[in-house]
């Protein structure tokens, strides 16, 4: 009877319950929207059956006289008084319960970009998904780059903001194997509504395996040139398919070898030497029609010169694409 | 507040012919009085520069912030008058201090909180605009 | 200053148009407007300018329903760009909330009634209030050049870090909220001083109209909270123009501190917002049902004791934003105090339709719309009150509903309520009750219509502030945008009603709605001084003898 | 803010109302009361609008208190204090001018409030010999923080030569102001522009003893002090080529690297300075992030507060005039009254600010 919207499925009103924070916060929730519903009916009810019962009509005069119950002020006072402290009191147990880190817990880092994620793991991977295993509590230490941003997996029922210039930590366990959603709350800028990415929860066999494998680096050029532009916060502001989304920065699609305007006036080839003047000192690189958008930082001491040579094999690569139009 | 203000006939008739009859409301302060708040005033400047001189390590703030509240209060119950004012305005500026203590009391306490959590920037480069730097090496 | 004339004695029953002597027609010209240092007129210049800043904060916010329309993930298809999105739902929440609905009941209402309620000649400081009023204008113009210029797009609450990166005219927008901020200060503090210094002889504290128990509350908010969102917004510029640090991560400064500045305010600005909306409630629900305010007493403690509790809730727009564990927990114990006025007064104006004689017109049905939306506002509060469930709805379309259904649901439909209540007090036209009924209607399910399904978006994990969603959200998106189309219509109904009655309106009696308040007593409209002599005061909820005369059209009272 | 002195004498009320009374009050009281209930709402509005500052302060004070010790002996506290004892000696005046216009003493009321607004006059003349010598030595707030320790600088000030530019234009039409009242030998206008030809020459008078006690003073202790206000005169900057590793015996000038920094917006000041690694135990705190946040909040409350001083001027200034056409009465005193709770509002501001920024030890 109580959980007539949260469940364990997916459901029309909830996600699903993915963690084991989701059934205390669904029953909370549940409970809430009883009381409210128990307090809402009955306001209703008397207030439409005050309005057709002492509804102006002819022949009918009602009292004038301004009323006051002592008694019944005093029960309307107290009574939600307690059913407040009790709500309170269930919250709270249910909060610290999430801010009580478990002693035992698989770490992540996570970093979060304008409007990029990246997770880093124990054993050194890297990636933009959120790879977890089932069943092990899973502790996220938290740093932003630039401004505020949140994590919220609503499966999960777990948010917390990521706040620049410190680390916030949360944790919680995924009980479903699954792909949730994983989305930024906090507003942070342009594209606030692309940041948005998996949590991927796996078994523990196949979440090893994924993290051998994200651990390395690929040996193809241009495959290692994607991997870099999935890690290094490229995606965040380029995109690269085809179906002509577009970001703050220019796409990486087309254009490869042809002159492209600058925003300072002139001309510059779109080739090898401009991606790696533009990866390495962005100011004074912007294309023309990207003035606006916020500044790029300089990947200066961040990348290998390898490293960028196969990003500009990924970028050649693309080149057959068709722009997409700004 | 104002059961005062309700007479009605209240003497005001000829307002320019005052001279130094006082109605009910003005209450001029002795010139004494002025003066040796004053010099009270003065006197506990003079300590609170000397009382720096010392060290007194974590004393020291709330010794002159102590010294810094008498210095005011004399400000405020003689200068401003407080002490002959009505109660209300001694109400409501007094009041006013609890929800400046309320605001920095839970901001304060909320730091205090998350301050392990802190990564504090040590060192930063030191980027002026319109800033040339030239080495010149000795 | 050709305003302050020497007014003509008042005819009792004075029937002749366009030789009447009022407010409106005692002097004319455009500087007898601009200067002028009436109450009434100063009142209604503010309602020319909230409803002005509501048209627009409506067509912004009808941008925005629109765009939601599809979930644009295709950023090729969508109508805006995400730069534009977040421009467009910024102003949308700045103009509503700064230019809008911070003055509207005070500045507008309030100053059109407040002196007349209270059986004066005009607040206690006229010029401060004429300023006060071009405070606001210069606020908005500050406002509208954030609009024209490259476009603010930090949201109205100015998060740092992001504010200070951000390319947006954010020092502007902020020097328009400071303006703004000091015109409602001193809307505030001439309104206490008003109520506590100028009160005519009978007057006393618990004969006053419960509007002006909560204006005074609403005051006191104002008074203590906006400073320190003057100075917040001051650091914020300073922060921009010379990087003082103070909010600034990359100097060492601390976001969270700025959230809890901003707060500060800003929580204490939501019962700006919502007392004097109760206040309305108050009136209507007891002059609609002809019957004495149930509970008096306890509506009046309970204004100020939100106005006080309202202070030290601020956090609980900071539980997920990493506040240390203690200053959470009792935050979330503080929350819960505040709903339990709120709920008394829910509970006491019911009761005041029992055994009464119940009016539905227009200002009824909107107060009665009043209380039901509030009612959702109020509860839905709980949900994000309670820590562990704020953890999954912080910052998701739950939010975005509950503070809708409290501020538009609340705030917006009292306005209307009041507005068209005291419509005939200010313009001495009656309106067509039908039209009226009609809009009210409208507005209330237009209203369910796009907000109910927020919540279920919320539950369901939609952040807010999304240019673009996830598609599984869609079908709830485009409810809401059928919804807010017809709340749009609902409201354009109502604002043609009040045209109409304009310049076809019937002549509107002294007191069409057999209130028992100060207002009543006084010329429709109002003369320029209002009262002649001091006027009798007596309970301001005693219905006894106030009975309909068919020959006037209005209510009159009979001699005991 | 104050009471209308409204001039619109227009009643038909059962009494007379006299000019000085607006039409809406019943009675002098009423009004009396009404102005000087708003004017403390507007102080409780004050003391919320400064409480913001004194939160950030409390705040990093308590994060960092190495900062504010580091920093504080960059302030001259001796100027702090003579402008403590300025303010409250205007505030003596202040409340000496509402007894007087109790009294209805015009000639006490007009010179109280002329030495009012000298004494305020001569505290913002110190405070910009304060203000352009710390903006000679980098010492500006957050991003811009540039200083360099107490190494040989060289300061060039033009800083306060620009900072005295609009005094000095407010002093010549103060002058000629004078002239004309002269000319027209009208007692009203002698009245008004002496106290202020006055004031505006205080102000020079406190950039005068401000250079004095900043740079004459100063200048013979300073090469004895350290760093944590060991000594009594911590402001250990300035001075000229002969000190350089005077105040740093940690340092040997000859691996000194030498920077010269040209900040280009104003005429260039040629400041001579080591890198910041070279300097040992502040390295740390001298730094934008850090020692920049403490000037931050230094230049926010003291300029805030010398806002609210001009603006203190410019309403004594009124008063001045309200004065000189003898508008005050024992009936009618508001609008010196609730001035003078103004000022004494913002000696009570500077009277914490005093000890907390300059007294940190």
């Amino acid at each position: 009877m109580l959980p007539i919207f949260a469940d364990v499925h997916d459901t029309f009103w909830f996600p699903k319950q993915a963690s084991t924070f989701a059934p205390q916060v669904d029953f909370l929730y549940d409970v809430i929207l009883w009381i409210s519903i128990i307090f809402f009916i009955p306001i209703v009810i008397a207030m439409v059956y005050f309005m057709v019962k002492y509804r102006q009509r002819p022949g009918y005069k009602g009292s004038t006289e301004a009323l006051h119950n002592t008694f019944l002020e005093v029960t309307w006072s107290v009574v939600p008084t307690f059913v407040v402290v009790w709500i309170f009191w269930e919250g709270m147990v249910g909060y610290l319960r999430m801010q009580t880190l478990p002693s035992d817990t698989e770490d992540v880092k996570v970093t979060a970009k304008k409007w990029v994620w990246s997770f880093k793991y124990k054993n050194g991977a890297e990636s933009d998904k959120l790879y977890l295993q089932v069943g092990r509590d899973a502790k996220m230490i938290m740093r932003s780059d630039d401004v505020l941003h949140s994590f919220f997996v609503p499966a999960f029922r777990a948010k917390r903001d990521i706040v620049p210039g410190r680390y916030n930590y949360m944790w919680f366990q995924p009980t479903v194997e699954g792909t949730f959603d994983l989305f930024c709350t906090e507003y942070c800028g342009d594209n606030h509504s692309g940041m948005i990415t998996k949590a991927i929860v796996q078994s523990e066999e196949e979440y090893n395996k994924t993290l051998a494998l994200l651990a390395k680096e690929p040996d193809d050029i241009v495959e290692r040139g994607k991997w870099l532009y999935e890690r290094k916060a490229c995606k965040g502001c380029h995109y690269a398919g085809t179906e002509g989304a577009q970001g703050p920065g220019p796409s990486y699609n087309g254009s490869w070898g042809k002159p492209v305007p600058l925003a300072g006036g002139g001309e510059v080839v779109f080739d090898e030497n401009y991606v790696s003047n533009a990866i390495l000192n962005p100011q004074g690189q912007y294309r023309k029609g990207y003035e606006t958008a916020s500044a790029m930082p300089s990947y200066k001491g961040q990348l290998k010169l390898e490293q960028i040579e196969a990003i500009t094999a990924y970028i050649q690569s693309l080149q057959s694409a068709e722009p997409p139009k700004k | 507040m104002s059961a005062p203000s309700t007479h009605a006939d209240h003497a005001h008739g000829n307002g320019n012919e005052h001279g130094h009859g006082h109605s009910g409301f003005s209450h001029p302060m002795p010139i004494w009085m002025l003066l040796s708040v004053f010099f009270a005033l003065l006197v506990l400047t003079v300590a609170t520069v000397y009382q720096s001189t010392f060290d007194l390590g974590n004393m020291e703030i709330w010794l002159s912030l102590t010294i810094a509240t008498i210095k005011a209060g004399l400000v405020i119950a003689f200068f401003m008058h407080l002490v002959w004012d009505k109660p209300l305005n001694a109400i409501i500026i007094l009041g006013s201090l609890i929800f400046v203590a309320l605001f920095l009391g839970f901001t304060m306490m909320d730091a205090e909180g998350y301050r392990d959590n802190l990564i504090m920037t040590s060192t930063l480069e030191q980027s002026q605009p319109g800033a040339t730097v030239v080495e010149v090496s000795k | 200053m050709s305003v302050v004339t020497s007014p003509v004695t008042m005819p009792d029953k004075s029937q002749d148009l366009g030789k009447e002597d009022n407010y409106l027609t005692h002097t004319s010209g455009f500087l007898s407007w601009a200067l002028t240092l009436d109450h009434k007129r100063i009142g209604l210049m503010y309602l020319a300018g909230v409803l002005t800043a509501f048209t627009a904060g409506g067509i912004l916010a009808l941008m925005i329903r629109l765009h939601l329309w599809n979930p644009n993930i295709d950023k090729s298809q969508a109508w805006l760009t995400n730069q534009q999105y977040n421009q467009v739902f910024t102003l949308h929440g700045a103009i509503m909330v700064f230019l809008f609905i911070i003055p509207s009941v005070p500045a507008a209402l309030g100053n059109f009634l407040l002196p007349i309620m209270l059986g004066t000649k005009d607040v206690a400081f006229p010029r401060l209030n004429l300023g006060s009023f071009y405070l606001w204008i210069c606020g908005a113009i500050f406002f509208l050049f954030s609009l024209f210029a490259t476009g603010l797009d930090t949201g109205w609450t100015f998060y740092t870090p992001y504010s200070i990166e951000s390319q947006g005219p954010v020092v502007a927008a902020t020097m328009g909220v400071f303006v703004l901020g000091f015109s409602s200060i001193f809307t505030g503090l001439n309104f206490i001083v008003t109520i506590n210094t100028m009160r005519p002889p009978g007057m006393t504290w618990f004969r006053m109209p419960l509007f002006l128990w909560a204006t005074y509350s609403t005051s006191i908010i104002q008074v203590l909270a906006t400073p320190v969102l003057g100075i917040t917004v001051l650091l914020l510029a300073a922060e921009r123009i010379l990087g003082i640090g103070i909010f600034d991560p990359k100097l060492n400064g601390d976001p969270v501190t700025f959230q809890h500045f901003f707060w500060f305010y800003s929580h204490p600005a939501v019962y700006i917002m919502i007392l004097p909306a109760m206040g309305i409630i108050s009136e209507l629900m007891s002059v609609h049902s002809h019957k004495g305010i149930f509970g008096y007493r306890m509506i009046a403690y309970s204004s100020v004791a939100i106005a006080l509790f309202g202070f030290l809730v601020w956090g609980h727009h900071m539980f997920t934003s990493g506040m240390a564990d203690v200053t959470t927990i009792v935050f979330s114990a503080l929350t819960f105090t505040v709903s339990i006025p709120s709920a008394i007064k829910v509970f006491n104006w019911i009761g005041t339709m029992y055994q009464g004689t119940v009016v539905l017109n227009t200002p009824m049905l909107y107060a009665l719309a009043f209380i039901f939306l509030f009612t959702i506002g109020g509860l839905t509060g709980l949900f994000l009150g309670a820590l562990s469930t704020d953890m999954h709805l912080h910052d998701t379309y739950f939010v975005v509903a509950h503070f809708h259904y409290v501020m538009m649901g609340g705030t917006l439909v009292a306005f209307l309520g009041g507005l068209f209540h005291w419509w005939p007090k200010m313009t001495g036209k009656m309106f067509n009750d039908f039209a009226g009924i009609v809009s009210a209607a409208i507005v209330f399910v237009g209203f369910n219509l796009t907000f109910l399904p927020q919540f279920v978006l919320g539950t369901r994990g939609m952040p807010r502030r999304y240019a673009s969603y996830v598609e599984e959200f869609q079908q709830l998106h485009q409810l809401s945008t059928i919804g807010a189309m017809m709340l749009g219509c609902g409201l354009l109904v109502a604002g043609l009603t009040l045209l109409h009655s304009l310049f076809y309106g019937k002549k509107a009696p002294m007191n069409p709605w057999g209130g028992a308040t100060l207002e009543w007593e006084c010329q429709t409209p109002p003369p320029h001084d209002n009262f002649s002599s001091p006027p009798t005061v007596g309970d301001p909820y005693d219905f006894s003898g106030i009975e309909y005369d068919p020959k006037s059209g209005g209510y009159i009272k009979k001699k005991k | 803010m104050t009471v209308h002195d409204t001039a619109t004498a227009h009643h038909d009320d059962h009494h007379e109302h006299p000019s000085w009374l607006a039409h809406h009050f019943d009675d002098a009281e009423q009004q009396f009361d009404s102005g000087k209930l708003g004017m403390w709402l507007f102080l409780v509005t004050e003391v919320l609008f400064f409480s913001g500052m004194f939160c950030a302060y409390a705040l990093y004070r308590n994060r960092n208190p190495e900062v504010f010790e580091f920093c504080s002996q960059f302030l001259n506290e001796k100027l702090g204090a003579i402008n403590t004892g300025v303010l409250l000696f205007s505030s003596l005046t202040m409340a000496w001018a509402v007894r007087a216009s109790q009294l209805k003493q015009t000639k006490i009321l007009i010179g109280m409030l002329g030495a009012t607004l000298g004494c305020a006059a001569i505290f913002l003349g110190v405070k910009a010999v304060e203000y352009s010598h710390k903006w000679g030595l980098g010492l500006l707030p957050g991003k811009f923080y540039r200083s360099q320790l107490e190494n040989p600088v060289h300061v060039d000030n033009n800083y306060l030569y620009n900072l005295c530019i609009v005094p000095m234009v407010m002093l010549i039409a103060c002058a000629l102001y004078y002239v004309y009242a002269l000319v027209t030998a009208s007692k009203f206008h002698l009245r008004v522009a002496g106290p202020m030809v006055v004031a505006a020459a205080c102000f020079f008078g406190g950039v005068g003893l401000g250079n004095y006690l900043e740079s004459g003073e100063g200048h013979s202790e300073h090469a004895s002090s350290g760093h944590h206000g060991s000594s009594e005169h911590g402001h250990a900057e300035h001075a000229d080529g002969a000190h350089d590793s005077a105040g740093h015996g940690t340092e040997e000038p000859a691996k000194a690297k030498l920077s010269l920094v040209s900040v280009d917006n104003s005429p260039i000041h040629d400041v001579l300075v080591t890198p910041a690694e070279s300097v040992t135990p502040q390295s740390n705190v001298n730094q934008s992030a850090m020692a920049g946040l403490f000037f931050g909040i230094y230049y926010c409350m003291t300029g805030v507060h010398a806002v609210h001083i001009l603006g203190g001027m410019l309403v004594i200034t009124w008063l001045i005039v309200k004065a000189s056409r003898e508008e005050f009465h024992s009936e009618y005193f508001g609008p010196v009254d609730n001035v003078g709770l103004y000022w004494h509002l913002v000696d009570f501001i500077w009277i914490y600010l005093f000890p907390l920024l300059y007294l940190i030890t």
